[in-house]
């Protein structure tokens, strides 16, 4: 169904239930939904499972909500930053579980959510502790490893602009984690800087069509 | 008295849902975009890479870049997009589409769905999108006849033609019913120039009493 | 390697050797590159196979490589067109094999040559003729058809407009296999309709970035 | 003498052919772009999702979109591209690109390397896209101190931190001397301020004699 235009992130956000796996975009702050994440936290919803590429920067967004106790797991490949002090304090007190997984393993089982996919072998992390228990194959004389789908209840997206209808653009290297996200979830939530008519993006230049978007918040 | 292609079409077009994101197959289904109505925010996607396509062009604008799956020439509207065939089709399989209309040459009361190859031993075989289109809608519509010109039903109880698709057909309009394939059977929702008990008679597979339904979902 | 501007297409074409695997873009004619299928029928190659959505329309381009015999095997989802004559002649005369696939899998099997991936499980054709022999898992309660990457040796692609670095933007639904394709050859070469300079294409609507193209021509 | 960070990072950059696609990994490695020629044509790829990646900004034009994988500002280059996470990683797995220079813990003789984890237990693991440039790329470098703080080799028999991946790397430039890993051992390519037999004293793998290389190939 066509997209909903939210006046506010707190009624973009107000989808998300306990329990539920939010993909959070950006990497680093690049990308980074901070209006959407931000309403969430206001929102609430606890016991969450986040997948993001990285687990939070300085006190703000991911890390704040982190700091509230809300996740219960993270799925990234680099919680480790000079400012993840936050995720670093809860991880080393037990009180958050981890699920550390190769970065290009991060957005190909989340593409392979979006895109059907119900299982594709990955020649990333043979032979390392990554792959430990996992399913492995030789193909073609390499070693593979069968890597399963990442589905989330709601995706939580930055991008730059977008149509009424939902398409959408993104602003140079913060589009990363955005459009593979998007496909992956029951729910995408976007913040954009601008909302434009319908008509005035470029047709080729459209990075997630609108078919993948369910609710937009210009912020 | 049984319906015609543009009636049957009407049909299906009033059970599309409002801003629903819609591919219609090759061939009859593709008559149903003349009976969406004006506003209904419906958008159609065709899986050889475009969403919100438009009609045809009017004479002499035909772009040989801008076809529909038929390769028949299509327009653009305020709200497309492109994208290559990998992501077309993943939008496809991954099950964003809310509907997709299919023609078929028989469909079974399981949900089956035949309509790539007769199984005839000169037939060139020819699949296309079909299969994907098939497994990957939220809901699968089809439209045929419900009798072969020789007068064999086309919804049986398995297909004797080679499948394209496992237990993934919803709804069947027909010109003479329509069917909902659920768990519990098949369901006749509405006869045209038919009697239910008719209908019963003259196929093969059992049949449930349903709502008549003339108002759409 | 950046990519070589070719002054004729013979000179691009001429890497294709017999026996190859040729990847040939467009669906029917819209992104066919006509140009290169011309010099590559001049250059003479033959037993090949070719992988393309159609096997040839009319009596030119691909029709016309698999009219002089230099095609042992198509690999493709819809070859019966209402203009297919000249293939549809050489399968009932059992002279060329026909490997049947559907569209989807089609894509998604080149896109897993170009993007490393040894092998997916795909819901599309389960249960149908065209997965016959072929390995299935139950993932999750659904079904699923192990599917193996297709590679070129070369692939024949057009596009619309590429930069002089080998950048590439496509035109409307011209687009569809020519991206994927590109990711998928040892060699990819690219007919355009026009040539620019660097920095001539906009960086957010670059389709396929130059790292997947070897060779290009104007036409 | 052992060689400085800059002067390893000039070795690599003779070595880089002319219009490579090059990705220069977090830390020591990211020296090597300020010691490429000019006209090289080399193209760097940052795996946040672009191609032809230019330096630093000039003080106070940093952009908070545009960054490279160390998450620090850097610029577009005329012939610039944007991609996404999937795609990026899809052009790096499937062995797009000719060159990744890595830093590493250790390599070991037969090519495996460990860069991610020390294995301590109050470690936070983190790992980016190491897995996927180790095994990615057609020519894997890597750039390290040939001995630890503590004086021990980090090119080793075998790995003792936790792995990157295995048998993926082609050569180490160290302080002290390059190495070419290869089907027949590894090769000592050239020293710098050790002789060979200080050098195959110091190391607990068996080396074998190269031919010195200072015209890069």
């Amino acid at each position: 169904m066509t997209a909903t235009i939210c006046d506010t992130a707190a009624e973009a956000v107000d989808v998300v239930q306990d329990g539920a796996t939010v993909l959070i975009g950006g990497f680093g702050m690049a990308g980074m939904p901070v209006a959407l994440v931000d309403a969430l936290i206001e929102q609430g919803a606890s016991d969450l499972t986040v997948v993001s590429n990285n687990a939070g920067n300085g006190d703000t967004g991911l890390a704040a909500l982190l700091a509230k106790g809300r996740v219960r797991k993270m799925v990234c490949s680099f919680p480790r930053q000079s400012d993840s002090w936050v995720f670093d304090g809860l991880y080393r007190a037990g009180r958050i579980e981890l699920e550390l997984v190769p970065q290009g393993n991060l957005a190909e089982r989340m593409r392979a959510a979006g895109a059907g996919i119900g299982a594709f072998f990955s020649p990333t992390g043979v032979g390392t502790p990554l792959a430990e228990g996992k399913e492995t194959r030789e193909i073609d004389g390499r070693t593979y490893v069968l890597e399963l789908p990442i589905r989330g209840d709601v995706a939580l997206v930055g991008a730059h602009r977008a149509d009424r209808q939902g398409n959408l653009v993104y602003r140079k290297t913060a589009r990363n984690f955005g459009p593979v996200m998007a496909t992956a979830a029951r729910t995408t939530v976007v913040q954009v800087a601008e909302l434009v008519e319908v008509g005035e993006l470029d047709p080729e230049a459209v990075v997630t069509p609108s078919i993948y978007v369910d609710r937009v918040v210009a912020v | 008295m049984s319906l015609s292609k543009h009636e049957m079409a009407a049909l299906v077009a009033r059970d599309i849902p409002r801003g629903a994101y819609v591919n219609l197959g090759i061939g009859q289904p593709t008559l149903v975009a003349d009976h969406l109505p004006a506003g209904s925010g419906v958008v159609l996607h065709t899986e050889n890479g475009m969403l919100d396509m438009g009609p045809a062009p009017a004479d002499g604008e035909a772009d040989p870049d801008l076809t529909n799956a038929g390769k028949q020439p299509v327009t653009e509207l305020p709200g497309s997009s492109y994208f290559h065939s990998a992501d077309s089709f993943a939008m496809m399989r991954g099950g964003h589409l809310d509907v997709c209309v299919l023609g078929a040459f028989q469909v079974s009361a399981g949900g089956d769905i035949a309509n790539w190859h007769t199984g005839a031993p000169d037939a060139i075989p020819a699949v296309g999108g079909a299969m994907d289109l098939a497994i990957g809608a939220r809901s699968v519509f089809v439209m045929m006849t419900l009798f072969a010109k020789d007068g064999t039903p086309k919804l049986v109880g398995e297909c004797s033609y080679p499948l394209t698709g496992v237990g993934c057909v919803d709804r069947v309009y027909t010109d003479v019913a329509t069917f909902d394939l659920g768990p519990d059977g098949v369901v006749v929702r509405e006869t045209h120039g038919l009697s239910y008990d008719e209908l019963a008679d003259r196929l093969d597979v059992p049949l449930l009493r349903g709502v008549a339904s003339g108002t759409g979902r």
